[in-house]
């Protein structure tokens, strides 16, 4: 099986001021394959939400390449751009500012069909509109509503429409529940993988929050400044987290359990951002157990278990065993 | 699901949205001061439409020295008559014809060039908007009075020379409403979404800059318009404009002032007309502001 | 020392009256808060959460908002009884406050410093000197954990966790028995949020603060609260002590809701499960049960009365499947 | 933040090489001949051409430009055609009217307009607020020069209060103080409360009120001062616009100032007089909104930590 997303190398770097680059995205590699989800968890400031514009080809990449269903992207033709655009779309992760205020829900939703000339006459695209209506469970009575007439469950849902209109085989979904209240964060969850069910969707899942994508990824990839420093299918992840940051964002999300947190395991410092970054490892400064061997040079992702992958200086000693601390 | 196969007129009665002109009128009618405003813009308007009807044109020129300064209300003549013996409240009916012109003109035109420069800059960014930034600053440095005055005083004191400095004067200030407004709407997220499913530049520009951007345009058009009349009323004031007998507000002070001693009527009038018709617009601009922007409203 | 609790709210309701519409944020609720107590308000949006707290600091919005019912006792005293000048000096001294948007919540003109020490001299009616007040200023940024050099600084010059720690400091200035945090983590990232609900429980231990958590995470609510009220609608649907909601038996129909939908770390299921439908609109609520047109265990006649008050010591549920058992 | 000045006041060379290029070029355009200017209708036609060639106005736009140019950079705006007066003396001795004119009515618009403003904000939708709005429109839609000749009729010609023209004293100046401020009062009342109203609304208010402090306080230690940027903003448009802006007045209450020298010049097409003039006013109008960006500095840390940054 192929990929359907494939990116080596990705960097993205944004000028700062007179000689400062801020690196948002330096250096991940992706590989993703049909029907899967991937989850990109990280802090604010992290990169994650450049990551998702990257490989929709929305912001252009500053080095590395991108293939999506073979093709490069980067380096294509006009025409197979425009194909690979059509099929790989965006929910955004505000469903008020993402709406144009001015448009109808029967505008919003048929935007990316009159767009890309999806259907020649005006009774096909209905039908579709209502068809899509149907499938996000928006009820008929809202086809001629405004954006600030519905509540922030039923925006998401139009969100979705448009991303599901042109029947995309791709979806970056950019924190697509952190502004909604959780009774309707399940909601929209549940139709996400609904929809992904029935048409063999693939998705990158953006988020802050690791409990959410828990449930809908098969692998995570959780990411500090810019870099992947843990990639695993999901139930590894959450089972045996290795990298020292991963362990420190489980260990920080408050449990709907009693009991306090384990103030040893919690976090020091500030995330701060990656302007002209030093080699070495990212984390170093706000790491319990960073070593000598931290700083100064890159540390490379390793495979620790089949199909797990982590960047830690931890684990490049003996083929995957943790180094003793002490 | 799939077999609502409807025509297209079935269609659009299903598709027949709630307009938000309407929403913005009915919010607009709340507005006691805004409805005055329209109220005598209606009336101006109204007086400007059917000025022939009230007053022959030829009333407003006729001299007659032998009524001069005639006091309001004497004599058939409302606000009285001038220096010439002129009827001025016929003079301020056709003059309203010429000062509306030239306010309206200048400020059409101006959002117009303006428009265009400010919305390139606004959504392309880049450098091609720190250049039209910065020449737009510079002219802006220039006193507007000033330009306006060396530009009527190259091209020679006329009704559309004057509109022409207006208007050339003012494409900076349009500009850089016209860029703010779509700066504004630029940076949202709808446009980047639209961006995403794969909406042209163009229709990005039609569908979402444009209907979002247009309000505060609107709003500030409507009290440039109000700022123009009285500029216009300024040059003439100082004999550079629209040259007599032709009626116009500003004109008619210019020759007034040598009389406002013993017969302050003459500038009077004239004045009154002026004021009230910027009044009306500015009081209109500000309830399309709080109309457009219900969010200001809590 | 008296058994006298440091808050006690009685059927507060109140309504935010607009040209149009009245909408009804708050119907009715009661609680009270004990001596270093931490009690945890909890809902999704619209739930009246942050209204209750803006009516205890009497804070409402001037022209809208106003307290229709009710009675707010601070260790006694009727607050919504008193002026507008004998509250002041009671917010900021005996009661503060912390807001959900640490980025905004300060000022950007004032150097940090000067906004910690505007707290203490409104406050300071014995006239202690500047100078004790400055040094009070460097203790409450130490406690906090910033660099008392720090407090020459901007708010613009901290991150979003360390302005929070500063906004913490402000409200703890005059050592007040009560404080109110609304949201304080939200804005956060997690492992920030977690360092700043340990300090905030760290310094409540310390100075003998009574707290009332507001929030919408259940999970903060657990790490942090004493005794937790579910709201919903403007209502206390349920109300106990932590382990009553946490580990107890019996809950409202929406508690139960609200439990089954979060994402959890540890649970098999891949799907989740939602609660139907939406929150009502204040201006227009349901009669009866507020939450009935959401409610999987619905009965005739929830919609008509207001619905069976449960209790059990001092676990409070607000439901008619609760009137059988009480029965019993 | 010095390097920072200094780096805006050399960006006034080629802003000022673009306005000298626009206003010579239009003033290239208007119909005028120096020689008959100075020498006088019934000269000589032989000395008016040997005269408009050693003034250079024969000599081609670009060229003469440059000549501008060149003199400028060394001091020299050129002689009057009019009366052989060098343009710096002309403009000099005009100056003072025109700023005493500006910083009175300024102040007043400042003094009037802000507090009406900020009371407007905090009492919002109340009859005052309501009044204050409508009475700042109407300030704003008459004419200034027309609002002179109602107060020279009433307050000159009707109760012979106040002189009407001149500028023999302070008195002299209180009708073209309070016509010029009537506009400053109507744009700095609407600014303050527009900004204040925005400036309310922020959580950082809130978090004043949590402290216990004074509603007073906390409108003029933290509302005003967050919302003066806006203010002062205006205030410095204000300004510039007065230095040139005045013609209409000046004409009105007969006032030398730097308006009317430039409207007679205009009218003679006495073009050094024009540019020279039309260059020191747009020099001034660009150092005084510096002033107002550094004036941010001081008011806001953010800009300063911006202005540092970027320096």
């Amino acid at each position: 099986m192929t990929a359907i997303l494939k990116t080596t190398n990705l960097k993205k770097y944004f000028k700062i001021g007179n000689n400062g680059f801020l690196h948002a995205v330096d250096g991940v590699d992706i590989e993703l394959e049909r029907g899967t989800t991937l989850g990109v968890v990280g802090e604010s400031g992290c990169g994650k939400s450049t990551l998702g514009r990257l490989v929709l080809g929305l912001l252009p990449a500053t080095s590395g390449e991108i293939y999506y269903d073979g093709v490069d992207i980067m380096h294509c033709g006009n025409a197979e751009l425009a194909e690979c655009r059509r099929k790989t779309q965006i929910i955004f992760q505000d469903p008020y500012s993402s709406l144009n205020p001015r448009m109808s829900v029967y505008e919003l939703i048929s935007e990316p069909l009159v767009s890309n000339k999806a259907f020649r006459n005006k009774a096909e695209r209905y039908a579709r509109v209502m068809e899509l209506m149907d499938t996000v469970g928006l009820a008929e009575r809202f086809i001629n509503s405004y954006p600030h007439e519905m509540d922030g469950g039923r925006r998401q849902r139009v969100g979705v429409a448009r991303a599901l209109a042109l029947k995309p085989d791709f979806i970056v979904c950019d924190e697509p529940v952190s502004a909604l209240d959780v009774s309707i964060q399940a909601q929209i969850l549940n139709l996400l993988m609904d929809m992904q069910d029935e048409m063999n969707l693939t998705y990158m899942f953006i988020t802050h929050d690791l409990s959410v994508v828990r449930h809908i990824s098969n692998e995570i990839m959780v990411m500090y400044l810019g870099q992947c420093v843990e990639r695993s299918p999901s139930k590894e992840l959450f089972r045996n987290p290795a990298h020292p940051y991963t362990q420190a964002l489980l260990s920080a999300i408050p449990a709907p359990v009693l009991g306090g947190f384990a103030p040893e395991k919690l976090l020091r410092g500030e995330i701060s951002d990656p302007i002209n970054p030093e080699p070495g490892c990212r984390f170093a400064k706000r790491c319990s157990q960073c070593g000598t061997n931290c700083v100064g040079k890159d540390v490379p992702l390793e495979e620790i278990e089949p199909g797990h992958f982590v960047a830690c200086t931890l684990f490049t000693q003996k083929g995957g065993m943790p180094r003793n601390t002490s | 699901m799939t077999d609502i196969i409807a025509s297209n007129t079935e269609l659009r009665k299903k598709l027949k949205k709630k307009s938000q002109v309407a929403e913005i009128w009915r919010r607009f009618r709340k507005n006691k001061t805004a409805m005055v405003g329209l109220f005598i813009f209606v009336f101006i308007m109204l007086v400007v439409i059917f000025a022939d009807a009230i007053v022959p044109y030829s009333v407003s020129i006729s001299q007659k020295i032998s009524a001069r300064f005639i006091s309001p209300g004497q004599d058939g003549h409302l606000f009285g008559t001038d220096n010439f013996g002129r009827d001025i409240m016929a003079r301020i009916v056709h003059g309203s014809r010429n000062s509306l012109l030239v306010g309206l003109g200048a400020v059409v035109c101006g959002i117009v060039i303006g428009g265009l420069l400010g919305s390139v800059a606004g959504f392309y960014g880049g450098t091609v908007d720190s250049v039209i930034v910065r020449t737009l600053d510079t002219v802006m440095c220039i006193p507007l009075m000033l330009l306006v005055l060396s530009i009527v005083a190259a091209l020679g004191a006329s009704l559309v020379n004057v509109l022409i400095a207006m208007m050339i004067a003012n494409v900076p200030m349009y500009a850089r409403i016209v860029r703010a407004a779509v700066l504004s709407v630029v940076g949202q997220d709808y446009i980047e979404a639209a961006k995403a499913c794969g909406t042209s530049n163009f229709m990005i520009i039609l569908r979402h800059v444009i209907p979002n951007a247009i309000g505060p345009i609107i709003v500030q058009a409507t009290m440039a318009v109000g700022t123009m009349i009285i500029n216009a009323a300024g040059i003439s004031f100082l004999g550079m404009g629209i040259q007599p007998p032709t009626p116009e507000w500003g004109a008619m002070l210019n020759e007034a002032k040598s009389y406002m001693i013993n017969y302050p009527y003459t500038v009077i009038f004239p004045g009154l007309a002026i004021g009230l018709t910027a009044l009306s617009l500015n009081l209109m601009g500000d309830g399309l502001r709080d109309a457009l922007d219900p969010k200001l409203k809590d | 020392m008296s058994a006298m609790p440091v808050l006690d709210v009685k059927n507060l309701e109140v309504a935010y009256h607009t040209d149009e519409t009245v909408m009804r944020a708050v119907n009715g609720i009661s609680f009270s808060i004990d001596e270093r107590e931490t009690v945890g308000l909890v809902g999704e949006t619209g739930a009246g959460k942050t209204t209750t707290a803006l009516a205890i600091m009497r804070l409402l919005p001037e022209r809208t908002g106003r307290i229709n019912r009710g009675e707010i006792f601070y260790k006694g005293e009727d607050l919504s009884k008193k002026s507008a000048d004998q509250m002041r000096l009671i917010r900021g001294a005996c009661i503060s406050m912390i807001f959900q948007d640490p980025m905004t919540s300060l000022n950007p003109i004032l150097t940090v410093g000067d906004q910690i020490l505007e707290a203490l001299e409104i406050h300071n009616t014995d006239g202690k000197p500047k100078t004790a007040l400055d040094a009070r200023v460097d203790e409450l940024l130490s406690l906090v954990g910033i660099s008392p050099l720090r407090k020459v600084e901007y708010p613009h010059q901290f991150s979003g966790g360390m302005k929070q720690r500063i906004v913490i400091a402000i409200a703890l200035a005059c050592e007040p028995l009560l404080l109110i945090a609304d949201e304080p983590t939200t804005a956060l990232d997690v492992t920030i949020q977690a360092q700043v609900l340990v300090l905030m429980g760290e310094l409540k231990q310390k100075l003998g603060t009574s707290m009332i958590m507001i929030s919408h995470d259940l999970g903060v609510i657990a790490k942090t609260c004493d005794k937790v009220a579910v709201m919903y609608a403007g209502e206390i649907v349920e109300y106990g002590s932590a382990r009553d909601i946490f580990e107890g038996r019996d809950h409202h129909p929406y508690t139960t809701g609200l439990f089954r939908a979060i994402p959890n770390l540890l649970g098999e299921s891949r799907r989740l499960y939602p609660i139907d439908g939406l929150m009502p609109d204040p201006s227009a609520l349901p009669s009866g049960c507020k939450f009935h047109p959401r409610c999987s265990g619905r009965m005739s006649g929830c919609d008509g009365e207001a619905p069976f008050l449960f209790e059990e010591n001092g676990h409070r549920i607000q439901c008619n499947l609760f009137r059988k058992m009480a029965g019993q | 933040m010095s390097r920072y000045i200094i780096r805006r006041v050399f960006l006034l060379i080629p802003m000022l090489l673009i306005v000298i290029f626009i206003v010579s070029f239009i003033m290239a355009l208007t119909p005028s001949n120096p020689g008959i200017l100075i020498l006088g209708e019934r000269a000589d036609p032989a000395e008016i051409q040997k005269l408009n060639d050693e003034l250079g106005y024969n000599d081609p736009f670009f060229v003469r430009y440059a000549k501008y140019v060149w003199n400028a950079a060394h001091g020299d705006l050129g002689k009057s055609w009019k009366n052989d007066n060098p343009v710096i003396v002309e403009i000099l001795r005009r100056l003072p009217t025109t700023v005493t004119l500006a910083v009175g009515s300024i102040l007043i618009g400042l003094v009037v307009g802000l507090p009406l403003g900020v009371i407007s904000a905090v009492k919002q939708y109340s009859p005052l607020d309501i009044g204050g709005t409508v009475f700042a429109m109407i300030l704003a839609s008459f004419p200034a020069f027309w609002i002179g000749m109602m107060l020279i009729i009433l307050f000159s010609l009707k109760l012979g209060l106040l002189p009407s023209f001149g500028i023999g004293s302070i008195r002299h100046f209180i009708l073209p103080w309070v016509t010029t401020s009537c506009a400053f009062i109507a744009s700095q009342l609407r600014m303050t409360r527009t900004s204040m109203l925005e400036a309310i609304r922020m959580d950082y208010i809130r978090t004043a009120r949590a402290k216990g402090q004074r509603e007073r306080i906390v409108i003029m230690r933290h509302a005003l001062r967050n919302a003066l940027l806006p203010v002062v903003t205006i205030l410095g448009m204000d300004f510039g616009s007065m230095l040139g802006g005045t013609v209409t007045i000046e004409t009105v209450f007969s006032l030398p100032g730097v308006g009317s020298l430039i409207i007679e010049a205009i009218r003679m097409k006495d073009i050094p007089v024009v540019v020279g003039a039309t260059v020191t006013l747009a020099t001034s109008y660009t150092l005084l909104m510096l002033l107002v960006d550094i004036l941010y500095a001081f008011i806001d840390p953010r800009i300063k930590a911006r202005y540092i940054k970027h320096s």
